[in-house]
């Protein structure tokens, strides 16, 4: 049903491993440049919204099925809070890194690694299920 | 800025939603840029990433759903009074900023009490070169988490509202979801009643 | 059952885990809540939310009673010390809002399984039960913050599952109602954030506490004058403070009654609290209670909320509505309490909060009974619900003594503190207001009593049909919790004096 | 990223030159203030006069998105530069209203979404998204 | 009994105030549990209704020798307690409920059952409840715990008045119920509150709580007439409305409730507030406080017109009543010791006449079908017992020796003399004409009117024809018991022994309390000489 849009879809096909890449650098370069979880998360979500429309969104789904999605969801949130609750296990107050090392400043650098991963999952998977949901929609009218 | 006035304004007055929406899109890119000119660089990034992008393809795809047309209403008194709440709220805060401190002013009290220790200790603190990063993470991260509850909530909650459970395909919903069998007492009747 | 099992082992922590039990309060229900998802049933997620609510009922009363015998609480999220990371604190006044959130929650959840299961599609039930959890953490978490912005942030949790659970009601209006609430209420949360920006521009500040001390300085300032309004008008929005109320009543009258009930006791209570907080410990101790003539703004809207919500609420066909704008009208009295300024007031105010969360999930749970027995709530479908419901009705009848103040319910201890307080504080014409007000709720809860039990049933009922077990347990400990805390108010305007002493401390003046 | 600022070069040079003239002597420095709230209120006005619902919701992400600037605008510090630690360099904005934004953005399209999500429901159910002939629907079944 | 005995008996009694409330309650669950068996229902009511009257009598003693049983429960408000305490006034009033209540029960079987009323079980569910409140009233040690039973008594009685659950009926008890509750909340619980601002406390205190230095220019009045106003079971004018309307209840109720029980209970509030909340020596002396007399003494002579012009006898017996409480508030508020004897008296004088009347209506309507006196010519004859003790009640109401009545007017006179406002005293004599007016018609229609055995009465001419009330269709008694001892065989065709025994027992109550009245009124008399 896309046939004519062919330019577009080899050029996205091309075009989302980069931008996947680079979401995967944004997550991990938020401590010294701009970026982070969140952004990661949207640039991630984005690819898979990209190849959505291009594609299909049971495309999508072949690739990422919605239990995967909803799953990926749960996880993100559970890495952030539970993050937290290991530093409360550890000795410190809730979400406190410096007793996640024994060096204070590593603690809080694993501490932030992890809750950035907690939130670039979430918001990834977010965005991932509100467009399928919406996308899902189709037929109505 | 005045731009983003001028789309605003747009907004406001043009009928056709799928402009509107693209205006919208505008609106928050030049937004974006905006924050980058004031040092904002990862607020910039988000709301490019989230205003520009995510809100407008999400905005789009409700149209596909909806409908493109906004209908041309006569309701004046309408807009006469909202016209009237519009312009208290704005005296307000216009009223508000003359004592503000003024634009840029290194000396307003926001520079001088919770931010410098962010700006000075947070190095040694947390270890990040971006301060916003380890505010965000650290310092501040229950917000954060917070947010990304928010964030959760929202999908689900899109979920529950949209989600293929109880709508039209609801059988092939049921067909995949073995675990929650329906029980007889919930009537088919009332569920169709909410769908449609 | 291996949940029971957990709880046990766990208990050997339990004094490790005792002195985080202010952030556990939050984090425990908004930790658990995902775990539906991936459980997807809708009985376990029940039996998980159960479970969850009166864990986290546990936590509230024992930080009420550490509170009330120690004070303060002070907890540092990260160990970040407090003007730079996020801190909580408990004090009398919100850890009674917290048991209150989290006894109705806990009474409500039993209550909500028969009559989820029949007004939501299954396959949507554990979302339900998802969304009711995060609602909860997010009251709850409005409720402890000492921060001003992370205040907004659960604000918006709460919200957000709330136009959710809203929304999920059956009739096609629950989702305008639904709408509409999302609109104001994102209204509401936005002026909120406008004001605390500009505190935060004039001050650098976001944690309350802070603020109260940074912000006497400048309370000549333009900016800080906006901003109190800014604050006042969103909060307003969120506590349906009259003319603010708009959204209410469609989204309390075609929300799940389970959802209504929860909804009606608890989520305008939090508003109400956080509208206390921010006036008298924030802006408590400027000038700007005497400048802005605030206190006399609240009164009027008060009074003009008490009496339009029972007027009106007097007009309506269909009960739930009915009880909704009654919800308005009682707000009214909470807000007057707060504009009276004075301890006892805030006093009255705190303990209608409590009196009123109690009476009216009585009243809903009752109506949500019957719309489960027999599919309506108009008045005119309620013919001779009395003798068909003879346990529900009564139930409610309870309750509708207590909207009016009748001796031995809360609602007179709720009347009678208010009333003293304004003659306290030499207003004896808002006394009488008070007291004029419930004459109004006279004539709209009789109204239904009259159909109840004067009218006989249509034809063709079948005898009598009470509503299940499961439904009517809860009921009837919330309709005895009316009548006890109605006989012994002494507890609870104990309990709401300390929690209005310890709002009011930085009340300029040392306010009497 | 330094790529992307450069991309927006020429705004900055406009923004600089719109700068001088609002710190610049007679001016009040509140000239940015006055626009957001100008931008402020156009979003409130969508939102309270129109009776599209998906309107509201722009007029909502308009009405927010300057509440945004708003908080930007006061993080700035002349002369300063993001807040990414660097050596040399002595000023930078206020990082803690970025991270509000943050949140807020967050926040922001989390309503987006489910605003949306209803109004989908709505216009199954009713058949139209405009408020006012929901409205009238209502009332018809009110009485 | 020697005081000192009195008071240690007096610390012992006060538990048993507690119970004194809780037999009625208990009671009334007893009903509904047994609500299947009728018989098993009925006795319980009455063995409820004499084990209530034997608990107060063991306080009469104790009361009498100046103890003053006192029990403080839990607080209500912080410095505000659930209390009980018993003192003459409230004896007398305890007293009387008590021991009407049993008469009444015996009554209201023979009644319902020949009425044929529905839901019965719910009647007399919330008619030991109305009494429980009622002991409640009577036994409160401070203002607050009166409110509480106060509010309780209007509430419970709403079911009894909107016992049918007709239009009507229905009306009524909005009529009743809003007035009730309206002035109560409105006025009373105001005046209230605002006591407890000024004076500290709600305590009932010989000699009252409010000090004149506490309260400024026209304060006493305004309190005193939210108190007047506000307690309106105390039925002053225009907050009267209810007492007619309520008389769609069931006789029973209008009997007991609406004579004694509700009506007792208000103006025995308005005479606690003026002895122990203000005291009658401030009363006295307060400016502004006339008009409230006036207020009183308007009532009592409306009222009386009113009655004059009613022709269903219920309704002109609760105008009368609306009149007759006027009395007690009128003595109360005349504020010296004559008068507010005479006051306390009338309580009981009037409970006694009232009731008898009351009883007397129930039974026309009963065995004879009538409500409207224009109906009774005649039926003298056919229930000669009843109208003779409808006379001798009528007797003691009007103020005629050897009837009660006659002192409680002899005392409220001696008061008006005292006070120096004779005026009233001439309102009272005035009144008293009034009531021979409005009452000697009934007993001149029964015994001397000629039975008119068709035109205007439509529906009931079959009962005149055949003159056999308890045969027709809708009113056999349906008990075999009843229909044994009922008279309907020849000519005469009186009430029921059910009906007739209380009757007879108030109307011979009503000629003791005359020789009886000193007694009472030593026993009383602590209360206001000190």
């Amino acid at each position: 049903m896309m046939h004519r849009k062919v330019v577009l879809r080899v050029v996205s096909k091309f075009l989302i491993p980069p931008i996947l890449v680079f979401a995967l650098y944004v997550q991990f370069h938020g401590d010294f440049g701009p970026g982070g979880g969140f952004q990661a998360g949207v640039i991630f979500g984005a690819a898979f919204i990209l190849y959505a429309i291009l594609f299909g969104v049971e495309t999508v789904k072949k690739v990422l099925p919605p239990w995967v999605t909803r799953l990926l969801l749960v996880v993100g949130v559970l890495t952030y809070g539970l993050c937290g609750v290991a530093g409360l296990l550890l000795g410190g107050n809730y979400l406190d890194y410096n007793v996640l090392a024994h060096d204070p400043l590593h603690g809080q650098h694993y501490g932030i690694l992890i809750v950035e991963a907690g939130v670039g999952i979430t918001v990834a998977a977010a965005m991932i299920t509100i467009f399928n949901v919406f996308a899902g929609q189709t037929g109505e009218d | 800025m005045l731009i983003m006035g001028v789309m605003a304004i747009a907004i406001a007055r043009i009928r056709d939603l799928f402009a509107v929406s693209m205006l919208s899109g505008i609106f928050s890119l030049t937004a974006a840029a905006a924050y980058v000119v004031l040092d904002a660089v990862d607020v910039a990034f988000t709301e490019a990433a989230v205003g520009a992008g995510i809100s407008t393809v999400l905005m789009l795809g409700t149209l596909a759903l909806t409908t493109r047309q906004e209908k041309v209403t006569g309701g004046k008194s309408k807009g006469t009074a909202a016209f009237f709440v519009v312009a208290v709220t704005g005296a307000v805060l216009i009223y508000g900023t003359f004592d503000m401190p003024r634009y840029g002013d290194p000396i307003a009290p926001i520079h001088h009490h919770v931010a410098p220790r962010y700006l000075e200790k947070s190095f040694g603190e947390v270890g990040m070169p971006n301060v916003v990063t380890s505010v965000l993470a650290s310092y501040r991260s229950f917000d954060t988490l917070g947010e990304v509850f928010v964030i959760f909530t929202a999908a689900t909650g899109v979920l529950a509202i949209l989600g293929r459970a109880g709508r039209r395909r609801r059988e092939d919903e049921i067909a995949d979801e073995t675990v929650t069998a329906r029980s007889d007492d919930a009537s088919p009747d009332k569920d169709k009643e909410t769908a449609s | 059952m291996s949940a029971i099992y957990l709880f046990f082992l766990s208990l050997p922590f339990a004094p490790m885990l005792e002195p985080h039990l202010p952030a556990l309060q939050v984090v425990v229900p908004l930790l658990a809540a995902p775990v539906c998802v991936l459980l997807r049933d809708a009985k376990l997620s029940w039996l998980w939310a159960l479970i969850v609510t009166w864990i986290s009922f546990a936590i509230a009363l024992v930080l009420l009673g550490k509170t009330l015998s120690t004070g303060l609480i002070i907890y540092e999220m990260g160990n970040w010390p407090a003007p730079w990371g996020i801190e909580y604190r408990i004090d009398a006044a919100n850890a009674v809002v917290l048991v209150i959130v989290t006894a109705i929650a806990a009474v409500t959840l039993p209550y909500a399984k028969a009559s989820v299961e029949r007004e939501v599609p299954r396959p949507r039930i554990y979302l339900f039960y998802l969304m009711y959890m995060l609602c909860m953490t997010g009251l709850l978490g409005i409720t402890t913050t000492a921060d001003a912005f992370n205040l907004f942030v659960f604000l918006e949790i709460s919200s957000l599952s709330s136009y959710v659970l809203i929304s999920l009601g059956q009739s096609r209006r629950a989702l305008t109602a639904s709408y509409r609430y999302l609109i104001m209420g994102t209204l509401g949360a936005t002026f909120y954030i406008i004001g605390v920006g500009m505190m935060y521009m004039m001050t650098g500040s976001l944690n309350m506490a802070d603020l109260a001390t940074l912000l006497p300085a400048v309370d000549h300032t333009r900016t800080v004058l906006a901003a109190f309004a800014f604050v006042v008008v969103g909060l307003g929005l969120k506590v349906a403070m009259f003319p603010l109320h708009t959204w209410l009543p469609n989204a309390y009258a075609f929300a799940p009654s389970a959802v209504t009930v929860f909804l009606a006791s608890t989520a305008t209570k939090v508003a109400i609290y956080a509208l206390l907080r921010l006036v008298f410990t924030v802006f408590g101790g400027t000038a700007l209670f005497d400048t802005t003539g605030i206190n006399l703004m609240l009164i009027i809207l008060g009074i003009v909320g008490m009496f339009a919500g029972a007027f009106v609420a007097i007009f309506q066909n269909d009960v739930k509505r009915m009880l909704a704008f009654s919800s308005v009208s009682q707000v009214g009295y909470m807000v007057l309490g707060m504009g009276m300024a004075t301890a006892a007031g805030v006093a009255g105010s705190i303990v209608h909060l409590f009196n009123h969360a109690v009476m009216k999930g009585v009243a809903f749970m009752a109506v949500g009974a019957m719309f489960y027995v027999i599919g309506s709530v108009k008045l005119n479908d309620l013919a001779g619900i009395g003798k068909r419901m003879p346990v529900t009705t009564a139930v409610f009848l309870v309750s509708g003594l207590s909207l009016i103040g009748t001796p031995l319910t809360v609602g007179f201890i709720s009347k009678w503190q208010l009333v003293v307080a304004a003659l306290d504080a030499g207003w004896w014409y808002i006394a009488a207001g008070i007291l004029l007000s419930s004459l109004l709720a006279i004539a709209y809860v009789w109204r239904v009593v009259e159909v109840a039990y004067l009218k006989a049933p249509p034809e063709g009922s079948t005898g009598r049909t009470e509503a299940p077990l499961s439904m009517l347990v809860p009921m009837i400990v919330l309709a005895a919790a009316t009548v006890w805390y109605g006989i012994d108010g002494n507890t609870t305007l104990d309990i709401a004096t300390h929690a209005a002493n310890a709002l009011m401390q930085s009340v300029a003046g040392g306010r009497p | 990223m330094q790529g992307i600022v450069d991309a927006f070069a020429p705004l900055y040079a406009m923004w600089q030159s719109f700068e001088a003239f609002m710190a610049g002597p007679g001016s009040p420095g509140l000239l940015g203030y006055w626009i957001v709230v100008v931008l402020m209120m156009t979003g409130f006005y969508i939102v309270i006069a129109h009776d599209n619902l998906v309107k509201k919701i722009v007029g909502l992400n308009v009405f927010q998105v300057s509440v945004f600037l708003f908080y930007i605008l006061m993080a700035k510090v002349s002369g300063g530069t993001a807040p990414i630690l660097a050596d040399g360099i002595e000023k930078y904005a206020n990082p803690l209203p970025h991270v509000l934004i943050l949140t807020a953005i967050v926040v922001g399209v989390a309503t987006t979404a489910l605003g949306l999500a209803l109004v989908v429901r709505i216009r199954n159910a009713y058949d139209t998204i405009e408020d006012d002939e929901i409205q009238a629907v209502e009332e018809e079944e009110d009485t | 009994m020697t005081p000192a005995e009195a008071t240690a008996a007096a610390a012992a009694a006060g538990d048993l105030m507690i119970l004194a409330i809780l037999i009625p309650v208990i009671g009334a669950f007893a009903v509904l549990a047994l609500g299947r068996w009728e018989n098993a229902r009925d006795a319980a009511s009455l063995v409820t209704a004499i084990c209530l009257f034997y608990v107060v009598t063991q306080f009469y003693p104790i009361v009498a020798a100046g103890g003053r049983p006192d029990v403080v429960l839990l607080d209500m408000v912080p410095g505000l307690p659930i209390r009980l305490t018993l003192e003459p006034l409230g004896m007398i009033f305890a007293g009387i409920a008590s021991f009407l209540w049993i008469l009444t029960t015996l009554y209201a079987i023979g009644y319902m059952r020949g009425h044929h009323e529905e839901n019965q079980t719910r009647f007399f569910f919330f008619f030991a409840i109305a009494i429980a409140s009622a002991i409640g009233v009577a036994m409160a040690g401070n203002m607050l715990t009166l409110f509480v039973f106060y509010e309780v008594l209007s509430v419970s009685t709403f079911p009894l008045v909107a016992h049918h659950g007709s239009e009507e009926a229905k009306r009524s008890g909005r009529v009743y119920l809003g007035i009730l509750l309206s002035t109560s909340i409105g006025f009373l619980l105001f005046g209230m509150i605002w006591t407890w601002e000024i004076a500290g406390t709600l305590d009932f205190v010989p000699g009252g709580i409010l000090e004149p230095e506490m309260l400024q220019g026209s304060m006493t009045a305004i309190l005193l007439a939210l108190y007047a106003f506000g307690i309106g079971k105390a039925a002053l004018m225009p907050f009267h409305r209810w007492l007619p309307a309520a008389m769609v209840a069931p006789t029973p109720v209008s009997a007991l409730l609406h004579a004694v029980a509700v009506v007792k209970a208000g103006v025995f509030s308005v005479l606690k507030v003026v002895v122990y909340i203000f005291g009658i020596d401030l009363v006295a002396v307060a400016q502004g406080t006339d008009f409230l007399l006036y207020v009183a003494a308007f009532t009592i002579l409306a009222a009386s017109l009113v009655a004059m012009r009613q022709n269903n006898l219920k309704l002109r017996l609760a105008y009368s009543t609306v009149s007759q409480l006027s009395y007690i508030v009128l003595g109360a508020m005349l504020a010296n010791e004559m008068a507010a004897t005479g006051s306390a008296m009338h309580i009981a004088m009037h409970a006694f006449a009232k009731i008898t009347l009351f009883f007397c209506a129930g039974a026309i309507i009963v065995f004879a079908h009538k409500t409207d006196i224009s109906d009774m010519k005649g039926l003298g004859r056919k229930m000669p017992v009843t109208f003779f003790c409808f006379f001798l009640a009528s007797m003691s109401l009007i103020g005629l020796p050897p009837f009660g009545g006659m002192w409680s007017k002899w005392y409220l006179s001696l008061g008006a003399a005292d006070a120096d406002k004779m005026i009233f005293g001439a309102v009272l004599m005035l009144s008293s004409l009034l009531n021979i007016a409005y009452l000697m018609p009934v007993v001149l229609y029964g015994f001397f009117g000629k039975p008119e055995t068709k035109a205007d009465d439509g529906h009931h001419d079959a009962d005149d024809k055949d003159g056999h009330g308890d045969d027709h269709h809708h009113a056999p008694p349906s008990h075999p018991l009843l229909r044994h001892l009922s008279f309907g065989r020849a000519g005469v065709a009186d009430a029921s022994v059910m009906c007739l025994l209380p009757i007879v027992l108030t109307s011979t109550g009503c000629i003791l309390l005359f020789f009886y009245a000193d007694k009472l009124r030593n026993f009383i008399s602590p209360v206001f000489g000190g």
